[in-house]
């Protein structure tokens, strides 16, 4: 096994430790989101403040109810906790908050000079996954790889609903339009994988529209990103051609249909089905079976595929390393 | 002061503040819309200039507003809030409309400042 | 009976009916300044507008007709205010029914040169003209069923509904300014 | 000529005298009626949409759970937030409670259009019948309460439900459009002589308030619903991007209409909260004017804070900063309130009564939701957090924390003026700590699942994630909930029939409602009172009364100073709102299985009906 394959594996190995395995705000692992999640423990704070001011009132009017004494002033207190102050602490939360913190969480400027040198990914949504593209001819689905360390600008974009593209450990949501473009900056603070979703309903398998985001070392995506743009390493059997060449890609072959996600290295990913499924030839048996039952909704029809069938065909794609 | 006067100068405290808010509030999305938009963008409007006009354009308005009622609060300061109109109406509305302009006066000012100290078109 | 005077301190002594159609007018007014928003936010987004291909809107035809269109609100005036308001409100009916069928006719003109199918332009210009002619065709109504009741003689129900049946044609004039005004503006800014 | 009150009284009783049986209620326009009409229907409403909830909870109750599928689930979510904003809480609050208190409050007899209000309610009650055959037949609305394009074109809805969607709600709007504008004259046109601006009760204040927003803010939503009709069914191209539309436009359409809402939604709690608080604490509420103008505000406000449910949609920040700046002034009239009510019970001598109770618990829950609601002025974070169980647990704070517990309250504390009788105190006050408690444990949770990752909207969720338990808790809240509520609600209907006769004013209430018999006879005031405050009932002085009692007269005031204006005659029961309604139902039959031929049909019926409907002049009816 060459040590690149090694590397590669590093990412699992943390999972195994534990970090960078789930999909909390409050675990951020870059600036901007620990900039946001700052802001939360702040807001929490002072929520927590002013609410208990609030109670304090009511209860305090329970200890006192027995006491009579109708009509006692009151209005100078409802002028200065209920304007005055909200007023100041409000005006401030919204110019830290607008004005400042809002310019680490929003992408860098759309002009191509900002970007010269900078990696970026283009994610397009489908229903029910995500398709990502590097510059070249590196393609892949339902997981992103980037440099740990690096900013990446991620360019996302609809081809059906709108969808919602959020990790939240990295940074906050942005919407997939189809009516436009747009971006978000993903960077890593330490190497490791982390856990994004649709954030936006679309549709019936809204809830298994997962993806990975690997955080690698430098040198470890540049070997990922070159075997990724390389064509298949196995020309595809006429099963699958006649099966799923209707839908699926494999680059450096006849099959070129751009429907499902491009398979050409699908063996080497870690999910099925846009993390509906871990990635094993178990599992890719199970989801060629019926994938109907897997994913109720999803836009893969189930292939009527004698166990047979199943079996090759699911042999020959997980080959696709 | 005749309570007619103190009448009309109620409404204006009234009456003034928040529709001017929300056409500058309106004017401004629609000014920053039209300068951010492919089509429109073309048109060549100054963004930041338009925005100084509408902000400091409305912030007089209220201001004016908020003087009015607070005149007329003071006027009839010892009036009390049930009393019998005009004079118990005019001493209700100016007492609301003070708390309502300087709401009007806050959202102007915040939103303008933000608006013109933002990079103009920049993707949230 | 309790005969009850009325206060001399209360200036303002429009109709419960009056305040109904205000009501009314007041709905719908959003419900224009809607779609007219719609209309200028797919503007900002498109060019050329009206796309390639879709002819200019046509101006002269519609502002002299909204010129007619303005002058029925002195004859409405009229007939909710003079004693024997039928040959006011007939007069203003015939205007308002040679207006519409004018505008009928040059709405069917122009479904031959563009549809609402083509693009969010004519989806929008159709719209805004169809809502437009739907609330003056309505007025015509009301007018023929008050020029009917009419018939039987004046009555205080009858002579309330004249007046806000003409306070609806006012706001309904209002409106037709504002659309026109829209869906020409592209021969006045390219 | 010189009458004694009991023939008065007599010939009133005679003149006023509803139908009897069935056909009376079908055919009635007594507001009284037509309020108890919303409230048995909107609770149906909020049954169906309570069910809806619980489902979805048990579905959720542990991972990857197979009790409903996603097809299922997406129509319950979507079904329950249409039932319970647009079919229990809007009916419940301006068609409930405002109809049946609003014309007392303010000293009427009537609503100013008694047989618009009705039809109003049959329309309302149509359009729900017509969203739940959608359900049942399996069309029921499946893309969310704001329905999305493109999600929601045809392209991507193929089948009816979205179409049950735009037309049940268009149908729905039409009849809060009704009762706003009824309202709305009525509260500035038939107030008793002397009840000048500054002596308007603050509930009607909030239900003006509420009622100019359902105005302004609906045709938003109908311009939208007929946009959406025209694209998924004529190829229109308002919302189709290929075709020089846009989705965005959906999203500003939709959200300004449906911020405004979600301030339409607990207004009317705050005008309860207004009642409520006074009558237990023996004291008026602290600043007046400022309460009234606050709840007039939250709304006027309201319009301009729209696109903050658009932050992560990727418009310019010097866009949405308009809305973020509006987002958070508009909090100020709340705090002002919140401090109000507080300060006045802490001021005021409080009895812990049921209502009060409920009320203690609407400030919590307000200040709770509204604290975490003030977190999403914060850009950055708002566009961590929307689209999350966050969102879910801030909203449901609101809308069922602030919204439904002054509902409840008001139903304790009106019960006695409608029925006549009292409830039972203590049943009363454990409905309410069981509600309290299973609110909480239902949506608090909600809140840190949400920051762990959890997006809204999905029907199953991994383990692993660290999202289970907090499922189980919020479940387990959901049951108690619904606990807690079959006991509120048996406690009344047991109270009906069993409580002790209430008299007319067993709180010593504030307002001119609590100054009449409960339950209030069909003309409400056998004299017209002339009211010097707005806590009419507590003013000891007897001004010179108004007698009316000759046919359907109606004092009409002018509109600042509650002068007399006129004496208005006022329209008896009538056939017509029901058959209009049925027609109406017919029309949007025929549009949602698009038969136009029909529907243009049934558009001459309803032409008819309206003629019918004003073939009779009301001077004749007396």
């Amino acid at each position: 096994m060459p040590p690149a394959r090694l590397l590669t594996l590093l990412p699992l190995l943390l999972l195994a430790t534990g970090c960078g395995s789930e999909q909390s705000s409050l675990h951020p692992e870059s600036p901007p989101a620990h900039g946001i999640a700052t802001l939360w423990w702040i807001m929490l704070g002072a929520s927590t403040f002013g609410l208990a001011v609030i109670v304090g009132i009511l209860v305090a009017a329970w200890f006192r109810r027995g006491s009579h004494g109708r009509d006692r002033p009151g209005t100078l207190t409802v002028i200065v906790l209920g304007i005055v102050t909200p007023i100041l602490v409000l005006a401030a939360l919204f110019s830290y908050s607008d004005i400042f913190l809002i310019r680490g969480t929003s992408p860098p400027a759309a002009d191509a000079a900002t970007l010269k040198g900078a990696v970026s990914v283009h994610v397009v949504g489908h229903q029910f996954w995500w398709e990502v593209r590097y510059r070249g001819n590196a393609v892949t689905a339902n997981e992103i790889h980037i440099p740990v360390r690096t900013p990446v600008v991620v360019y996302v974009h609809s081809d059906d609903v709108i969808h919602s593209f959020w990790v939240p450990e990295l940074n906050r949501k942005i919407d997939l339009e189809p009516d436009q473009v747009n971006r978000v900056e993903l960077y890593a603070d330490r190497a490791g994988r982390y856990r994004g979703q649709c954030a936006e309903f679309c549709g019936l398998q809204h809830a298994h529209m997962g993806f990975y985001v690997y955080a690698d070392p430098p040198a470890v995506f540049r070997r990922w990103l070159a075997r990724q743009a390389r064509p298949a390493t196995a020309a595809p059997t006429a099963l699958f051609m006649s099966k799923c060449s209707s839908c699926h890609a494999i680059r450096g072959t006849a099959a070129a249909a751009h429907v499902g996600p491009d398979l050409t290295h699908v063996g080497s990913r870690t999910s099925l089905a846009a993390l509906t499924l871990p990635n094993s030839l178990v599992r890719m048996e199970q989801w060629l079976r019926s994938p109907q039952q897997v994913k109720p909704g999803a836009l893969m029809p189930d292939l009527n595929l004698t166990t047979a069938q199943v079996r090759a065909l699911a042999r020959y794609l997980e080959s696709l390393k | 002061m005749t309570i007619r006067r103190l009448s009309l100068l109620q409404w204006i405290g009234f009456l003034v503040g928040g529709p001017v808010w929300f056409a500058e509030f309106l004017a401004g999305i629609g000014t920053s819309q039209a300068v951010c938009n492919p089509a429109s963008g073309r048109w060549g409007i100054p963004h930041d200039a338009v925005q100084i006009g509408l902000m400091s354009f409305a912030a007089v308005c209220v201001l004016v507003a908020l003087a009015a009622s607070a005149i007329v609060f003071r006027e009839t300061y010892d009036v009390e809030e049930q009393d019998a109109p005009p004079v118990g109406r005019v001493h209700f509305f100016a007492a609301a409309s003070i708390g309502g302009n300087v709401i009007f006066f806050m959202i102007i000012l915040l939103t303008g400042i933000a608006t013109i100290v933002d990079r103009t078109c920049h993707q949230a | 009976m309790t005969d009850v005077a009325v206060d001399p301190r209360a200036r303002e002594r429009f109709p419960l009916g009056w305040w109904g159609v205000a009501m009314l007018v007041a709905t719908e007014s959003a419900l224009f300044a809607m779609m007219i928003g719609a209309y200028f936010y797919l503007r900002f987004k498109n060019s050329p507008w009206p796309p390639a291909g879709t002819p200019e809107p046509k101006v002269v035809v519609p502002l002299v007709l909204l010129g007619v269109l303005i002058l029925t609100a002195w004859p409405m005036w009229k007939a909710s205010h003079s004693s024997s308001p039928r040959r006011w409100l007939l007069l203003a009916l015939l205007v308002q029914s040679g207006y519409f069928a004018m505008e009928v006719g040059d709405f069917q003109d122009d479904l031959h040169h563009f549809t609402p199918q083509q693009h969010a332009y004519g989806s929008l210009y159709y719209t805004l003209l169809g809502a437009d002619h739907g609330h003056v065709a309505l007025g015509l109504l009301l007018d023929v069923w008050i020029l009917w009741k009419l018939l039987f003689g004046m009555t205080e129900y009858r002579r309330r509904a004249l007046r806000g049946i003409a306070f609806y044609w006012y706001a309904v004039i209002v409106l037709t300014i504002a659309v026109t005004l829209t869906v020409t503006s592209p021969a006045f800014a390219r | 000529m010189t009458t004694t009150v009991a023939d008065r009284v007599e010939r009133l009783e005679r003149q006023w005298a509803e139908r009897p049986g069935v056909l009376g209620w079908l055919t009635t326009t007594d507001h009284k009626r037509v309020g108890l009409l919303y409230f048995w229907a909107t609770l149906v409403f909020f049954g169906a949409g309570g069910v809806e909830a619980l489902t979805m909870r048990t579905q959720l109750i542990k991972p990857n759970n197979s009790l409903v599928g996603p097809e299922t689930f997406n129509q319950l979510f979507t079904v329950h937030g249409m039932t319970m904003i647009f079919w229990f809480i809007i009916p419940m609050t301006t068609g409930a409670f405002g109809n049946y208190l609003t014309p007392l409050m303010v000293g009427a007899r009537d609503m100013a259009f008694p047989r618009m209000n009705a039809l109003s309610f049959w329309i309302f009650l149509a359009s729900g019948i017509f969203l739940y055959i959608g359900l049942f037949g399996g069309f029921g609305p499946d893309a969310g309460w704001f329905d999305y394009t493109p999600l929601g074109s045809r392209l991507y809805d193929p089948a009816r439900n979205a179409d049950f969607y735009t037309l049940s709600l268009a149908f729905n709007g039409m009849a809060s459009t009704l009762t706003s504008a009824n309202l709305i004259v009525t509260i500035l046109k038939l107030r008793a002589p002397g009840m000048s601006f500054n002596r308007i009760p603050l509930f009607c204040f909030a239900m003006l308030a509420a009622s100019f927003g359902l105005l302004f803010a609906l045709p938003s939503l109908s311009v939208d619903l007929l946009f959406l009709y025209l694209d998924r069914n004529l190829g229109f191209h308002f919302f189709d991007v290929a075709h020089g539309g846009s989705n965005f436009l959906w999203q500003h359409l939709f959200w300004f209409f449906g911020h405004p809402e979600v301030y339409i939604l607990i207004v009317p709690a705050f005008g309860i909260a207004t009642e409520i608080i006074p009558a237990f604490t023996r004291r008026k509420m602290l600043a007046f004017p400022l309460v009234a103008i606050a709840e007039l505000l939250v709304v006027f406000i309201g319009f301009g804070v729209w696109a903050h449910h658009m932050f992560a949609t990727g418009l310019p920040t010097t866009t949405l900063v308009f809305f973020a700046g509006a987002t958070s002034m508009v909090v100020i009239p709340s705090t002002i309130q919140v401090f109000a009510w507080s300060m006045s019970i802490f001021t005021g001598t409080p009895k812990f009564k049921t209502p009060l109770l409920f009320i203690i618990g609407f400030i919590v829950m307000f200040v709770a939701g509204g604290l975490t609601g003030i977190m999403f002025l914060a850009i950055p974070f708002d566009q961590q957090m929307t689209d999350t169980y966050f969102v879910v647990a801030h909203f449901h704070y609101i809308i069922f924390g602030a919204a439904v517990f002054p509902i409840f309250g008001g139903m304790y504390y009106w019960f006695p003026k409608v029925t006549g009788k009292l409830y039972f105190e203590r049943p009363g006050q454990i409905s309410f700590w069981i509600i309290f408690i299973g609110t909480n444990l239902l949506f608090f949770p909600m809140h840190i699942v949400g920051l762990l990752g959890m997006p809204r909207r999905v029907y199953t969720y991994p383990g692993g994630l660290g999202w289970t338990s907090y499922n189980v808790l919020e479940s387990v809240g959901g049951y108690i909930t619904g606990l807690g509520i079959l006991v509120l609600f048996a406690n009344l209907v047991v109270s009906y029939f069993r409580g002790p006769p209430s008299g007319p004013d067993p709180w010593h209430g504030p307002t001119l409602e609590w100054t009449i018999p409960s339950p209030p006879p069909e003309y409400n005031f056998a004299t017209i009172p002339t009211v010097t405050s707005a806590y009419a009932n507590w003013t000891d002085d007897t001004p010179p009364s108004l007698e009316l009692d000759v046919g359907h007269k109606q004092h009409v005031s002018s509109l600042v100073d509650g002068w007399t204006a006129e004496i208005a005659d006022m329209p008896h029961s009538s056939p017509w709102p029901i058959l209009l309604a049925l027609a109406l139902a017919l029309l949007f039959t025929m549009l949602v299985i698009d038969r136009y031929m029909f529907a243009s049909i049934f558009a001459v019926v309803i032409a008819l009906t309206l003629l019918g409907w004003h073939s009779k002049e009301p001077q004749e009816h007396a």
